[in-house]
């Protein structure tokens, strides 16, 4: 159910925060937002941004334009030091692992290994799940 | 930006729960799970609207307690605690990772906690127990800085060696100005006498003893049982002069 | 610049030890420290050159039990691990925070091990003993980043809390293919069965059982009655059997 | 004594990995090595500038100039989000307490507290002690 996902939770604590960003620089209006969006999570876009939408009808961000930026996972292993990026989760994990992981993106850690040395022991350097990179007030 | 958005769902969700007890001790092995689990289901029984939140993602084990094996999050803006009763809720990294081991140093600790905490919808119960887990790391600290209206319950042995490692995580707590509720101590066999005396050296509240009890162990995994043992009734009588 | 250059002193001064044993559990409570000491003082009255590692920085106690109050380091181009008999070495973080509580972040732990591995002068001894804390987080992934070569003894109780945290551990140490010497059973009262299951199933070694001894407690912080205790005498049969 | 300092451990520490990385490279020889001396750690510089020119001789390292880039330790609160620097660590500690973060400087945080909120839950962002910052090889 469209109306039940996880994904609202993540455009609420968003929304929250952009709110009080904006209130605390005695902003008249939020005019945009913009967001990381990492692949790890491998969130629903449509309707984390029906949800944000939904959420900043009738705040002071109810005209801002929201903005995403994509961004694969890329990982560094603690152990050999090497990097690499994940295109397409599917090929290495289950349905399953892939939920997990979606719910907490460090669950990665239980379900992924290093490529080369076979390491849990890894860094999630980028692309790890939804972020408020910036927010665009007007006075 | 440095701004973690995921705080201020945290703050919501956790703003309607009337008693937030984190169950600490930074020894492991001292009866932090026990303690939480059986505690949970003793406020329940009473009739309170209870919540218990395993914190301890290394080694969660209070589903185990509780017999839980096939929970399932249903979603709803988020996710819900596991509902076990009508009024009792339940939350754990468990079903996300089964049976798997969970290697994760402190930083992925603490983004996993505030992650989950930020998705979980608590409804606006009396209690929420907080299994926390051993040590002075990342899960204690943010809870200290995200729930500074948590209040904690510390658990020790009678043992020299748990009586030292509780001291020292006391001492943190009263330096942090947060409500220590009290110490209980377990798996008391004759003496209880170095607990008391902790208790007394730092002027906080000696809140009872839980006897060690044999029996206990073939009751894990079913909570009618674990409510008829020995280490019920006493931790009940703590919850009844102390807690609720 | 990204090369840590404290790693290459970890290796040269750590490179010249025959034998280093984490001693883990994932499990809090299980007597990892006791087991790590106890297990020191063994090693070193049959004769070998033992070192005993108290890496528990939030909680460390082999000091307790030892029954050592006042150690200094010597300084020697780095530090010696204290000397507590001619062929026994300790080193500890307890010195440098004696009773104050060490309230440290995954990223400060990794480095405080770090630092700390890398000013240590181990001399060519025969064993290390390392006592570890609970959990799997930086402590334990940094060694065995670091130590590649270690040995891991796994200890347990015979209690399914205990048997299913350590059990998480010991898959980890399985697949990241460092050895496992096998696991300990402890503080056992009657039976030991879920614990030689567990070492059955996941086709480990059993390496024994120690019994719950009562009588143990009163001899912390006395090294000459803790190696007249039962307790010893089974760890005794263990390391004859198994270690040497 | 002087010979006994462990800032010969650190020291030692350095010049390895120096040495290692040059070979690695190929090099023909280390022409520079740049230090990064945070204050949090109280290194006695003198003896550890000795004994890095001691550690040096007879290695592909002999010749390289050493410079010190000093950083005085910088802070900041993981509750409260205040920064601050410490200009001198004995107005705020004991001579003990410096001494054990001499030898571990994380143990700042058993002894120190943020200015303002009063947690031990900071991190410290610069200045903590010995940091190998560059090497400049010739082939
Ligand atoms: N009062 C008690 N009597 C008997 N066994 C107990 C008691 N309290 C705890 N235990 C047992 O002791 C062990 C440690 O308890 P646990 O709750 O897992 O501690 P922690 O969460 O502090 O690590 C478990 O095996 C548990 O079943
Ligand atoms: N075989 C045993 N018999 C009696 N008490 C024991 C035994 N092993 C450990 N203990 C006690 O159990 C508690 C936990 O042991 P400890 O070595 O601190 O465990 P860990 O290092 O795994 O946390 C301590 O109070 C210790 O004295
Ligand atoms: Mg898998
Ligand atoms: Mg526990
Ligand atoms: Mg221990
Ligand atoms: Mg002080
Ligand atoms: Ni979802
Ligand atoms: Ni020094
Ligand atoms: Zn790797
Ligand atoms: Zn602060």
């Amino acid at each position: 159910m469209v109306n039940a996902m996880h994904e609202w939770a993540l455009a609420e604590s968003i929304i929250m925060a952009v709110i009080d960003l904006a209130k605390r620089e005695n902003a008249k209006e939020v005019v945009e937002i913009e967001l990381l969006i990492g692949g790890l999570q491998t969130i629903d876009l449509e309707i984390f941004e029906f949800a944000l939408n939904e959420l900043k009808k009738e705040t002071i961000a109810k005209n801002a334009k929201i903005r995403f930026v994509k961004q694969k996972p890329k990982f560094k292993c603690n152990v050999c030091g090497y990097e690499w990026i994940v295109d397409d989760l599917n090929k290495v994990l289950s349905e399953e692992e892939i939920e997990s992981i979606h719910f907490i993106p460090e669950l990665s850690h239980v379900f992924m290994k290093c490529p080369k040395c076979g390491s849990n022991d890894f860094d999630i350097v980028e692309g790890r799940g939804v972020l408020l990179k910036g927010v665009r007030i007007v006075k | 930006m440095s701004v973690d958005a995921r705080i201020y769902r945290i703050k919501k969700t956790l703003g309607g729960i009337k008693n937030i007890i984190g169950v600490v001790s930074g020894k492991g092995g001292v009866g932090k799970t026990t303690i939480s689990a059986v505690m949970s289901l003793i406020l329940s029984v009473k009739g309170y609207s209870v919540g218990l939140l395993d914190l301890d993602f290394h080694g969660p084990s209070c589903h185990t307690i509780l017999g839980i094996k096939d929970l399932e999050y249903e979603e709803e803006k988020g996710i819900n605690p596991y509902r076990i009763t009508k009024n009792l809720y339940f939350a754990s990294i468990y079903p996300f990772v089964k049976d798997e081991y969970v290697p994760l140093r402190g930083k992925a600790l603490s983004n996993a906690l505030i992650e989950f905490l930020s998705i979980l919808n608590w409804r606006k119960i009396d209690y929420l127990i907080v299994d926390m887990p051993p040590g002075m790391g990342d899960i204690l600290l943010d809870i200290v800085r995200l729930i500074p209206n948590s209040k904690f319950i510390a658990v020790t042995t009678n043992s020299v060696l748990s009586i030292q490692t509780v001291g020292r995580l006391i001492k943190f707590i009263i330096d942090s100005r947060l409500e220590l509720q009290g110490i209980i101590a377990n798996m008391i066999r004759n003496y209880d006498t170095r607990a008391r005396r902790l208790a007394e050296e730092l002027s906080v509240n000696f809140l009872g003893s839980v006897p060690f009890d044999a029996d206990y162990e073939n009751t894990i995994g079913n909570p009618q049982s674990i409510l008829g043992t020995k280490l019920a009734s006493a931790l009940k009588e703590i919850v009844e002069r102390h807690i609720t």
